[in-house]
């Protein structure tokens, strides 16, 4: 892989970087301005026109306050956790192929590297929270990883699936599997499964049991402050735009569309529309689920996710097969 | 730091925490009339979010420390707790005639007249209780006001 | 009774897209209050004349009578006062109000009473129109 | 009301009874208040205890149990001396009294023997003044209190 | 402990917890669920809950003793402010045990109005409770919804009363003033609207699943236990007892707009959760029969300052349940004690018995299923912030519990 300045200049700006960290905030709004319609309120107003920069006002105001550190806590991880947690998804999105067929950055079996960064954004989470060593927050850890032992298997079986149709092990390699038929057609289940767990993964209702605030408070963000939580919420808000692309890219197609022109500029800005268009609906999806549930217990979660969404990954991965074969 | 760098991070900070404020919410001995009035606020036909106001969980991802209530010994000490919990800068909102001065309880032997006697307090917001917009009024005052901002102080 | 399922809520929801929001327009707009609300409480410094029921009948002791001076009645010298409010700490509960026998006080609809001091809340009103 | 069943027990426990409209009351010595209350909550469709009141009525505290049904109010009433009131518990016959008599203990300062709640704050502060008499004792001064807990 | 073992320990949890020394941590007081605080101690193993203990008293003011030394009539807007939910219903305990020691009655007109206000209070109240279940269990859409309709309801209690909260509507020989002019559509509009969306909501928490499996079998009580811990309002009458303050001892105007006593078998979240909505179904109809049939004439009669030497015991059905009030007065012009049961603290003793058996996340649903009403309960004393709870464990032991208990179940 050579690293040269346009490519870096992809990767920090766009498709990079900076676009994803854009569309974090924009789907934050866009969540709390939707959330608001189908309460009947109106959501943020002042910041910005119809508020569309309130999550840049939350964000760097908060960058701006004071910065508690507990006593108690372990510093090294408390000061250096965040910013590998917010590396996580973000070098994820690197391999995710918005403007083109092909991702930034693409390698034959990346989608273990995927599979890595899922663990690792709920293994920094978990770190981060039991190095702050508040209470609730070692409530919540708990909390958190038992369900990532619940929802893990079933997301990686329905991750493999796309893998198993296209006979690929890269993002690129099943995004141009795709032509044609997206693979939620073969596979709604796994699909319907990602999206499931996705919504486990980012600590969305019905299964925001680890950041419950009504039971343990802010979860285990309870003990963060100033910069680092401003990180912490911009790292949930990417790895949500993370898991919106890897479902678009799994199992809807990615920057692919019904329409193709010739010619580099168009055929860039097509495929980012397409992508974002995806992206969104996907987005939206688990935002109409998180907004019509209510919270489920730890042990509900854990039967649902082992007995009925792990068996259900099983079968569309042994239909799968079938299908690729 | 140049001068006009200064004067426009110093107005984008402004700018940042005008339009985002997290309240905490601390019942010190009230009789709920306020906390419920609080949470009407936050609901649909007042609406506070349009200000950028939320309500979080923890007092450390707290901007402003909304206090109902006359205060009362056995709260005294966590109120100060919570207070001192919320990081710089922070303002402190005495909500309803028991948190101003004791209300209608004056006469009772467990309550503090006013919780500006406890931490210090910014914002009063009189009533019994305040209605949800006479929050908004004082929320919007609160930022947009100016108050003191003890951290450059 | 329908059956039981998830996701009961997405009718309405998607109802509620289409309704309109019934947040109100306040602040950027006056708000509306019932004629009965009781909001801030005023006084018409030339009804009062200083008897004292008012004092006697807060619940929350808002009131003080203040000495402002004093006046001839026959060969006796009478005190003449007047009552000060501790608005912050008032209650609205009205009492008072149904208590003056010359009508000097009222409750406004006022309530966008929030300060950044509370001796601001204090109301003279009665004690500056004698003098 | 069942006049006679009250007449009974007031009988039974040595005490008199006293019926005014809706309330009929039974005046009993405290050694024999638990049985009293043991026979009226016994009484079909008396069980519920609304609430135990004290009151301080100079040289000694009055507890008032309130036994409610129906249109009627049955009050067990006895008397303690002020000096070192002290009570067999009725929480072993009406555990719903547990709270009820946790609430005298804070605010009288009686003492009812095999309640489990005695001796630790229900309602008081933890820092309540302890040679500051219980708040509801007509000696207690409002004022006094909140100047010696600090809240003034 | 070392005292300096004392304060690091003091340091985390964000301030949020007390900690008592022996070695116990209880969560609270301050807790952000909102509403009331309040204390339970609970035992925890692991996630579940062993053994609760009450620990009341964050919002103790001292109300009792104030109210000896305030006149009757300035009472009333003291012992309004018990609790800001149910403050109509203390404000008419306290006047109708007044009244009754006085023997004076008040005129129908204004019987009839202290119940229609009484019964639009009960229907703010319930639909608040409603709303914060959503609240708890996560469901904040349904919080919102519910919260926006109970606005209109506030904004009659406003226009009737002048004031949302505290109504300060009720005084001594009647209601202070009268209805206000065209105050009858608005209230038939405003009640078909709520009963509209009281069965949109009562069909919804029966038949959402998720809603479904958070209460159904949650927090169930005995009728035994109902018996023997005398819980008072819906709680008790979810577990097939029929009692209610309305009915068996009639006050205000009940006894010609009678109300229908809603029980279940149930004894859990849920069925509390189909019964209150009932009973705000019911309210609405009483509402209406109320202003069908109000009679013309006084709302009000002189009440003297002094009120004669006696004692009263009056109880009216608040939202919460059986709301008590005892009065003595010495014939002057202060009463000379006056004693409040709220309802919440009839309700604490079933509350600790019903989370015996339940894990931590059932916590806020079963505090929330029974309506605590801390300021209430403390009202003499009052509370605190959010919710509390508290559970004994120290933080080493809590740790070590998490990490066993998830290691043995994931």
């Amino acid at each position: 892989m050579n690293l040269t300045p346009l490519l870096v200049a992809e990767i920090l700006l766009f498709p990079g970087l900076t676009f994803f960290v854009f569309m974090a905030f924009i789907l934050e709004w866009l969540e709390r301005k939707t959330a608001a319609r189908v309460q009947g309120r109106r959501g943020p107003v002042v910041a910005g026109p119809f508020g569309i920069v309130q999550p840049v006002a939350d964000f760097f105001k908060l960058s701006m306050k004071e910065e508690i550190v507990p006593e108690e806590s372990d510093k090294f991880i408390m000061r250096w956790g965040p910013p590998l947690y917010f590396a996580a998804p973000a070098a994820g999105l690197v391999f995710v192929p918005v403007i083109a067929l092909s991702a930034l950055i693409q390698n034959q079996f990346d989608l273990f590297f995927m599979f890595f960064i899922l663990s690792f954004t709920t293994l920094m989470a978990s770190l981060l929270g039991y190095a702050s060593a508040g209470r609730y927050s070692t409530v919540a850890v708990g909390r958190l990883v038992l369900q990532y032992s619940s929802y893990e298997i079933p997301m990686l079986l329905s991750m493999i699936v796309p893998a198993v149709l296209s006979g690929k092990l890269s993002l690129s390699g099943i995004v141009a599997a795709q032509s044609g038929h997206w693979f939620v057609l073969f596979a709604p289940v796994g699909f319907a499964v990602f999206i499931i767990a996705a919504l486990a993964e980012l600590e969305k209702p019905p299964f925001d049991i680890p950041s419950a605030s009504t039971e343990i408070v802010g979860g285990w963000m309870t003990e963060f402050s100033g910069n680092t939580l401003a990180y912490v919420k911009l790292t949930k808000n990417l790895s949500y735009v993370f898991l919106s692309a890897l479902s678009a890219t799994l199992f809807l197609g990615g920057p692919q569309g019904p329409i193709f022109v010739s010619g580099a500029m168009a055929a860039v800005v097509l495929h980012t529309f397409y992508f974002t268009v995806k992206l969104l609906f996907v987005a939206f999806l688990i935002f109409a689920i998180r907004t019509a549930l209510a919270r489920v217990k730890i042990d509900q979660a854990t039967r649902l996710f082992w007995t009925i969404l792990t068996p259900l990954a099983l079968v569309q991965l042994g239909v799968a097969v079938i299908l690729g074969w | 730091m140049s001068q006009a760098a200064d004067s426009f991070s110093g107005r984008f900070r402004r700018w940042a925490r005008k339009r985002s404020i997290w309240v905490f919410h601390v019942n010190a001995a009230s009789c709920n009339g306020c906390d419920i009035e609080i949470l009407a606020a936050l609901t649909p036909r007042y609406d506070a979010e349009r200000f950028g106001v939320e309500l979080v969980p923890s007092p450390r991802h707290a901007d402003v420390l909304l206090v109902t209530g006359t205060v009362n010994a056995q709260m005294k000490d966590r109120l100060r707790d919570v207070y001192e919990q919320i990081p710089e800068p922070k303002h402190v909102v005495a909500i309803g005639a028991c948190a101003l001065g004791g209300g209608v309880m004056k006469g009772c032997y467990n309550v503090g007249h006013g919780i500006d006697k406890v931490i210090p307090v910014d914002l009063y917001i009189p009533g019994c209780p305040p209605r949800p917009e006479a929050l908004l009024f004082g929320i919007i005052k609160l930022v947009t006001g100016e108050p003191p901002d003890r951290r450059e102080e | 009774m329908g059956r039981r399922r998830v996701g009961k809520a997405f009718g309405e929801m998607l109802r509620m897209v289409w309704a309109r929001p019934v947040t109100v327009k306040y602040p950027f707009e006056p708000a509306k209050v019932a004629g009965r609300f009781r909001g801030k409480l005023d006084i018409d410094p030339a009804k009062c004349t200083g008897c004292g029921v008012c004092k006697n009948s807060c619940p929350a002791g808002v009131i003080e009578m203040v000495k402002i001076g004093t006046r001839k009645v026959g060969d006796r010298e009478i005190e003449n006062r007047r009552p000060v409010f501790d608005l912050y700490t008032c209650i609205s509960c009205g009492q008072c109000v149904d208590d003056c026998r010359f009508g000097a006080l009222k409750l406004t609809g006022d309530f966008e009473l929030a300060v950044f001091d509370k001796e601001s809340l204090v109301m003279k009103k009665a004690l500056k129109i004698v003098e | 009301m069942d006049s006679q069943a009250i007449s009974e027990i007031a009988a039974k426990t040595g005490g008199q009874a006293f019926i005014n409209g809706r309330i009929a009351t039974i005046t009993v010595k405290p050694e024999m208040l638990r049985d009293a209350c043991a026979m009226v909550s016994s009484i079909p469709g008396l069980y519920h205890l609304s609430t135990i009141t004290g009151i301080d009525i100079g040289e000694e505290i009055e507890l008032q149990y309130h036994f409610w049904k129906e249109r009627e109010f049955v009050s067990v009433r006895t008397m303690v001396g002020k000096q070192s009131p002290q009570l067999r518990t009725v929480s072993d016959v009406l555990p719903s009294a547990v709270l009820y008599e946790a609430e005298v203990h804070d605010m009288l300062g009686v003492l009812f023997q095999g309640n489990a709640l005695m001796g630790r704050k229900l309602l008081l502060p933890d820092n309540y003044p302890k040679d500051a008499p219980p708040p509801l004792r007509k000696e207690a001064n409002p004022e006094e209190i909140r100047r010696l807990m600090g809240l003034e | 402990m070392s005292e300096e073992q004392d304060r690091e320990l003091r340091k985390t949890g964000a301030g949020l917890m007390e900690y008592s020394p022996e070695g116990i941590m209880p969560f609270g007081p301050v807790h952000p669920s909102l509403k009331e605080p309040e204390y339970f101690s609970l035992l925890l193993e692991g996630e579940k809950i062993v053994d609760v203990q009450a620990r009341i008293g964050y919002v103790h003011r001292g109300i009792e003793r104030a109210g000896q030394d305030n006149t009757w009539i300035k009472n009333i807007y003291l012992f309004e402010r018990v609790c800001g939910i149910c403050s109509f219903a203390h404000s008419i305990a306290y006047s109708q045990a007044v009244e009754a020691l006085s023997g004076f009655v008040v005129p129908k007109r204004g019987r009839y109005i202290r119940t229609i206000i009484a019964e639009l209070e009960r229907i703010h109240s319930h639909l608040l409770w409603l709303g914060l279940v959503g609240h708890w269990t996560g469901f904040d859409t349904l919080f919102m919804w519910i919260w926006k309709d109970r606005e209109r309801v506030l904004d009659l209690i406003e226009a009737i009363t002048g004031n949302r909260v505290h109504k300060s509507y009720s005084t001594l020989g009647g209601v202070r003033r009268d209805l206000p002019d065209g105050i009858a559509e608005s209230m038939k509009k405003e009640m078909e609207f709520i009963q509209k969306r009281v069965d949109y909501y009562s069909e919804l928490v029966r038949t959402e699943q998720t809603i479904v499996v958070r209460t159904r079998g949650v927090g169930r009580l005995s009728q035994d236990a109902a018996r023997r811990l005398c819980p008072v309002g819906p709680l008790l009458r979810s577990t097939g007892i029929s009692r209610d303050v309305r009915v068996e001892d009639p006050y205000a105007a009940y006894d010609e707009i009678v109300p229908e006593v809603k029980t279940s078998n149930e004894g859990d979240i849920a069925s509390l959760l189909k019964l209150r909505l009932d009973e705000v179904a019911d309210s609405c109809r009483m509402i209406l029969e109320a202003m069908a049939k109000l009679p013309e004439g006084g709302y009000k009669i002189a009440f003297p300052r002094v009120v004669p030497r006696g004692d009263s015991v009056f109880h009216v059905e608040a939202p919460r349940g059986e709301l008590f009030y005892f009065v003595r007065s010495a014939g002057s012009i202060k009463p000379s004690r006056v004693k409040i049961r709220t309802p919440t603290m009839a309700n604490i003793l079933a509350a600790t018995e019903m989370l015996k058996g339940h894990t931590l996340a059932d916590v806020p649903v079963v505090l929330t299923g029974m309506d605590p009403c801390f300021g209430c309960m403390d009202r003499l004393s009052v509370v605190e912030a959010g919710s509390g709870r508290e559970w004994m464990m120290n933080g080493e032991q809590l740790r070590t519990f998490g990490i066993e208990y998830y290691s043995g179940k994931g």
